[in-house]
């Protein structure tokens, strides 16, 4: 058994070596050389995948990695959104822009989880649903800053002079590049310390406590960043979409942001890109076959890709496939379903998100 | 661990090498430069042209969203089967129509938009503001067409701030406004309630009202409240109101099942109030017969379509040749349940006046014809409303007029009572 | 800098079930210290009462004379409090040298901030934890293991991983909660080589829960024996074995359960 | 002070809408420990098949019974053919599937109803019935009765049938179920087939108000989650008065409170789960349970 697996480390070892040389080298190279070989359409289909990879992305954060249920991510899309359509209009130094609409939802962010974290489970999941649910009644409210249910349209991003640069190809290589450092930023932090903290929170809190961990510690700051990457995305958004309205954060946006990041995979880098072309490509997908029938289709791809890759798109490029079985041979009880409390479960088997801290 | 992730970045890249091979065969053009010269625009050829259509095909406002491509469609597919449009320039072309959906969801109608523009000559008949705004702005800087859109966010009939766009439909203000001067009008007492949705289109209908009884010695408003697009219920909000004493309800509501809800709990309440209600929600069969209409002392809506349901067009010709035509070219075999059916075939009708005086295949030759237009009587168009586009800050259609529910139908009335 | 522990008059209320009764006992520094008793006798709920996952309804328990009850588990880690849970919980999907560095989180330096951006101060440190696990899984002879997913491990070597991620906290008292459960009896006796070790290398107290007797006897300087929690009595393993009440508690009530 | 109590009766029939569909929630939690998002989609697609027989002649009560036995089959065939695959495993991927079954099972009735609205008959006259100034349907009557025996019925199946323990046995610990000899499979078909047909009832029962639509229920459905986390997921009773609790709280919220108003309503559900899971977490019905480390 063992020395199976050794020769399968040893030949992956060289592979290895290969790919840590080539690997970023080549991708950056694609990356810069997309946006130049491109028609602007694709251009632009790429630049929206990359927004909603990065809210993917923010979503795998908290979910994916922290394993607490957010069904409010695309209100920190909206707020980002908001937040940098406001500063273009007003004329605001764009990396001023830029910041507070990280910051601002990051804020946002960490004022509910201070509040939701402590709820168990289901309950942070709903707490989360009324942020899209209400956040669309108070963007309307609040039109002085909002421009109400007509929304604000904002351009910025546009190619300048001196690059000969199409716009379209200088938007997404901002997009490429800003998004690229948020997914690098974020793939070091989910390995190392932090991996291993927010592993062990979704997992098992008692054992992380037991280690030193605080889980409402980083179950505030999981969400936190997962605000803070959804800003980025509002960013993005405007950059690409160029206008935000209320509808840009209704709850049914979220839910599917929910299912693209089941779709890509959770807990995976990869996932988080495969879960914003899904997002982006489907819609566009449906429309070529039978823009009637869209919700028939998309249900349909949704329900065949799951079937046949429980563990999402990304469980394609794990080797053996064996990451995500794994886990579902070893954690049989749902997340959501508080009443499993009643269950006579020891530290290592009770699903993490029933337990309430203290008894 | 890291194996593992080496491994997919490899996949990233496989990826990315994926998407490039699928796209290859595009090739860059357009991206701004817009038309030049007499050159023909994308999208139209000597013997075609390509129309664009994003609305919403799935999702809450599908019903009139399938509405805005099927009477367009079933219009041009009865031109198309005659022969064709023969347009200004000598030529006659068969049009095209590619319609996508998109949900009621602004990104999504961007990416439309993005993956349109370069097929078709224009952009036309989608429904709904943010959904038309989103790509408002692209379609300026692309000098794309966004005409005849149904959308009453006046934005779009600003000349100034609007160069390639032309909205349709009347300004929610105007249909406001008609109501408020029949009320004015009619010289006796009313107290007003009123019941709007928390959007522009509420805000909208509600500003054209206030603007025509300001000042009106004779129209109180009592009472004011809103709902949400969302709500499942308008239940206690009409409770409210009924307290307020008002004999008259201006209820700008864009939901046909919380219109009929509203109806009824009205006559359980035994509050009767003429009722004013918008053109896209005051359908006789959807409307105003399920939700118990007679009860009411009137029940009035503003319009400029002849209602297909109405008997008093039952033998009309133009209604006959529309319904069929929606049949047998819209994908559209029920009674037309939204009066979005019959605006997109005006849009149509709309769209071939302006072919017929294009001297150039280019879309600045199209928006100039299709700002030239005047007084032109659209079919299914009620008698006293007309197209007419060469006035700034006003949409294709301008005008309403006031009509009230006879048990069957709609009759157009001067005054109330 | 082995720590002192001090349990006086503890007892566990949940509902109307008395867990624990005014449990009482100290252990000295450097001690290794069992607790026995038959199933159900309180010994784990003794446990979470210590480590702060359950917070005793009366009593004190004191590390060092400092009162530490209803202090959480977190920051009795903190303070060199580390703990093995009777049913290990790893994360499975990830290799065993991750699993171990788990331990080393409240040693580790910097921020988020600092960790996505990869500062040379936290890649050197990570090295140096990663070298310590290292070394932790081969004095327990894992190393073999590092770099395998946890889920091809066995359970009873997942309780050797757990041990080590335990170790790389460089606790002051240890607790064990059933170590050698599920162990071929190979195991066991590099179990008790690890763990004799350990107090002759660390400076480490270790309290033991464990129904293994020949490990207790083997190992502990002092037990406390449990039976519906109750201290029943308090001696040598060998007293403990040989005392009468101990044999009622275990034959007479759970003789499933027997001494092994 | 008449308008105050028209309100709360009005909010109580507007609470029973969320309530019928909270019920079903409910039971497929209790049955199979998920959140099942195409609970909503599944009433409004057996409503649609009661339109579809109407419409073929058969009478209303009929075509009703009919539709419900349907939805059972239904139910108990998507738990077996597409759920069961997905019930062991990550139960994220697990509620993503359920996302995925109601986007599909409202584009089919997209598709082979249109998306346009269509009336559906009351089992019950809209006449309304005053009592001290204060007036109701018959139909609002009628709901709230027939939810409040569903209701009643339920709690007796979980608290007091065999059945109803066996499917909790199930939900809580599939693996010692299947040990004490559970049929557990069957037990999981059953419990999906039992909470599509009360969705059927459900979708009857409100498709005359909300008028046929494929998304008919989308928006009742947030709201009917609300209920079921406030009630606590265990609790028939708990959620169909925690329902009650959200339609009456968020009329008087937008009439009495400016700050709030009708725009804000939304947000009072929320604020109540807030409140009450910070002080019960287990919601205000459900039972309280031991954690054991």
């Amino acid at each position: 058994m063992a020395g199976a697996r050794m020769t399968t480390a040893a030949l992956s070892d060289r592979q290895r070596s290969w790919l840590r040389r080539a690997g970023p080298l080549l991708l950056v190279v694609v990356l810069v050389v997309v946006p130049l070989v491109f028609p602007e359409s694709v251009n632009e289909t790429i630049a929206r995948i990359g927004v909603f990879a990065v809210a993917v992305l923010g979503l795998n954060v908290v979910m994916g990695y922290a394993g607490q249920v957010s069904l409010g991510q695309i209100f920190f899309l909206g707020l980002g959104a908001y937040v940098t359509a406001y500063g273009v209009s007003n004329d605001w130094n764009i990396v001023v822009v830029f910041v507070l609409a990280c910051l601002i939802p990051a804020f946002v962010g960490l004022l509910v989880a201070l509040a939701a974290a402590r709820l168990g489970g289901l309950a942070i999941a709903m707490v989360t649903v009324a942020l899209p649910i209400v956040g669309v009644p108070l963007a309307k409210r609040l039109s002085e800053f909002t421009g109400g249910s007509q929304g604000l349209s904002a351009r910025f991003g546009d190619a300048p002079e001196w690059s000969g640069l199409y716009d379209d190809q200088w938007r997404l290589y901002l997009v490429l590049a800003i998004g690229g450092a948020v997914f690098l930023l974020t793939r070091n932090l989910v390995r190392g310390k932090y991996g291993r903290v927010l592993g062990i929170v979704k997992k098992n809190e008692n054992v992380a406590s037991s280690v030193g961990i605080s889980p409402y510690r980083y179950k505030v700051l999981a969400f936190t960043l997962a605000s803070l990457i959804g800003g980025v995305s509002g960013f993005l958004y405007m950059l690409v979409i160029q206008y935000t309205s209320p509808e840009t954060m209704s709850f049914g946006h979220s839910i599917q942001l929910l299912a693209a990041m089941v779709i890509g995979g959770a807990a995976s880098i990869v996932g988080s890109v495969l879960g914003g072309a899904y997002y982006v490509l489907v819609p566009q997908l449906t429309n070529l076959v039978d823009p009637s029938l869209t919700a028939l289709l998309q249900g349909a791809v949704l329900l065949v890709v799951l079937f046949v890759l429980p563990g999402g798109l990304a469980s394609l490029a794990r080797p053996l496939g064996r990451g995500r079985r794994s886990r579902a041979r070893h954690d049989p009880a749902p997340l959501i379903t508080p009443s499993a409390t009643t269950k006579s479960g020891s530290a290592a088997d009770t699903p993490e998100t029933e337990r309430q801290g203290h008894p | 661990m890291s194996r593992h992730f080496r491994s997919r970045k490899a996949l990233v890249i496989a990826v990315a090498s994926t998407l490039a091979l699928t796209f290859a065969g595009c090739s860059r053009e357009g991206g701004g430069d817009g038309a030049t010269g007499a050159a023909a625009s994308p999208g139209i050829t000597d013997t075609t042209v390509r129309l664009g259509i994003s609305t919403p095909l799935s999702g809450s406002t599908a019903g009139p969203g399938t509405c805005t491509v099927a009477g367009v469609k079933a219009y041009f597919g009865a031109k198309n089967a005659a022969g064709g449009v023969a347009f200004g320039d000598g030529k006659t072309r068969t049009v095209e129509i590619e319609a996508l959906d998109d949900g009621y969801d602004p990104q999504r109608a961007k990416a439309n938009y993005d993956s349109l523009k370069d097929d078709v000559f224009a952009m036309t008949a989608g429904l709904g503001t943010p959904t038309n705004r989103a790509w408002r702005e692209a379609a300026i800087a692309d000098e794309v067409p966004q005409v005849l859109v149904m959308t009453g966010d006046p934005l779009f009939s600003d000349t100034q701030e609007s160069p390639w766009q032309l909205g349709f439909v009347p300004i929610y203000q105007n249909e406001g406004e008609a109501f408020g001067k029949l009320l004015v009008a009619s010289g006796a007492p009313h107290k007003v309630a009123i019941l709007s949705q928390n959007d522009d289109y509420g805000a909208g209908y509600v500003e054209g009202f206030k603007s025509a009884v300001e000042g009106a010695a004779n129209i109180e408003i009592v009472d004011e409240l809103t709902y949400e697009a969302t709500d499942t219920s308008v239940d206690a909000q009409i409770t409210q109101l009924s307290a307020s004493g008002a004999d008259v309800i201006f209820n700008a509501m864009s939901l046909v099942p919380l219109v009929v809800s509203a109806l009824q709990k009205a006559q359980q309440l035994n509050w009767l109030p003429s009722w004013f209600l918008p053109s896209n929600t005051s359908s006789p069969g959807a409307v105003v017969e399920p939700g118990g209409g007679a009860a009411f002392p009137g029940i009035y809506s503003v319009s400029f379509a002849k209602a297909p349901a109405s008997p008093a067009f039952a033998g009309d010709e133009d209604v006959q040749t529309y319904l069929a035509a929606l049949k047998e070219h819209g994908d559209y075999p029920d009674a037309p349940a939204f009066p979005h059916c019959q605006w997109s075939w005006m849009v149509g009708a709309t769209l071939e006046q302006a072919f017929t005086t294009m001297t150039e295949p280019t879309r600045d030759d199209f928006m100039r014809a299709l700002r030239s237009i005047e007084n032109f009587e659209a079919p299914l168009m009620l008698p006293g409303t007309a197209v007419t586009t060469t006035e700034s800050g006003q949409p294709a259609v301008p005008t309403v007029v006031v009509q009230k529910y006879n048990g069957k139908g709609y009759d157009t009335v001067e005054s109330l009572g | 800098m082995a720590a002192e522990l001090a349990v006086q008059d503890v007892s566990l209320r949940f509902g109307g079930i008395e867990v624990l009764q005014e449990v009482s006992f100290t252990v000295e520094p450097g001690q290794i210290f069992g607790l026995v008793g038959p199933n159900g006798a309180g010994k784990t709920s003794l446990f979470n009462c210590i480590s702060g996952h359950y917070r005793p309804t009366a009593g004190t328990v004191r590390i060092d004379g400092t009162p530490v009850q209803g202090a959480r588990p977190a920051t009795l880690a903190r303070h060199g409090l580390a703990r093995t849970f009777q049913h290990p919980a790893l994360q499975l999907q990830e290799t065993v040298l991750e699993n171990v560095l788990l331990g080393a989180h409240t040693q580790l330096p910097g921020g988020p901030l600092a960790w996505s951006v990869r500062t040379r101060r936290t890649r050197r440190a990570e090295e140096r934890f990663r070298g310590e696990a290292l070394a932790l899984l081969e004095r327990n002879g894992l190393a073999w293991a590092a770099h395998l997913p946890a889920d091809e491990l066995s359970h009873g070597l997942h309780k050797g991983v757990e041990l080590c991620r335990a170790l790389l906290m460089k606790p002051r008292l240890l607790l064990l909660d059933e170590p050698a459960a599920g162990l071929p009896h190979t195991e066991v006796e590099n179990l008790i080589a690890t763990v004799r070790r350990l107090r002759a290398e660390d400076d480490i107290t270790v309290v033991i829960v464990e129904h293994h007797m020949g490990l207790i006897a083997a190992l502990t300087d002092r037990v406390v024996v449990l039976d519906h929690g109750r201290k029943l009595m308090e001696g040598t393993a060998a007293q403990a074995q040989s005392d009468p009440r101990v044999i009622e508690a275990y034959i007479g009530k759970d003789a499933a359960d027997d001494v092994a | 002070m008449a308008t105050f109590i028209q309100l709360i009766v009005d909010g109580l029939s507007t609470g029973s809408v969320y309530a019928a569909i909270a019920l079903a929630l409910v039971l497929v939690h209790q049955a199979t420990g998920l959140i099942n998002f195409a609970q909503g989609g599944m009433a409004v697609l057996a409503a649609y098949s009661a339109w579809w027989l109407l419409s073929r002649g058969v009478p209303l009560v009929l075509a009703i019974s009919a539709s419900v036995l349907l939805s059972f089959a239904f139910g108990a065939v998507v738990e077996r053919w597409l759920m069961r695959r997905f019930e062991r495993g990550d139960p994220d991927t697990a509620v993503v599937v359920t996302i995925g079954l109601l986007t599909l099972i409202t584009g089919v009735c997209g598709w082979l109803f249109t998306y346009n609205n269509q009336q559906f008959p009351s089992l019950f006259s809209l006449d309304a019935v005053t009592f001290l100034g204060v007036s109701v349907s018959q139909r609002s009557i009628g709901t709230t009765v027939v939810i409040v025996v569903v209701m009643l019925l339920l709690q007796a199946l979980f608290a007091g049938t065999k059945l109803g323990l066996a499917l909790r046995a199930v939900a809580i610990n599939p693996q010692s179920a299947a040990f004490s000899g559970l049929p557990v499979e069957r037990l999981l078909m059953v419990g999906w087939g039992l909470a599509a047909a009360l969705g059927a009832i459900a979708g009857a029962l409100v498709a005359p108000q909300l008028t046929l639509t494929p998304g008919m229920l989308d928006n009742a459905l947030v709201y009917a989650l609300a209920a079921v986390i406030l009630g606590g997921l265990s609790s028939p009773i708990g959620v169909v008065v925690a329902a009650w609790m959200i339609g009456v709280l968020e009329n008087l919220a937008a009439v009495y409170v400016p700050l709030i108003g009708y725009d804000l309503k939304v947000a009072v559900p929320f604020i109540l789960i807030f409140v009450v899971l910070v002080v019960r977490p287990q919601g205000l019905f459900g039972r309280k349970t031991v954690v054991r480390v």
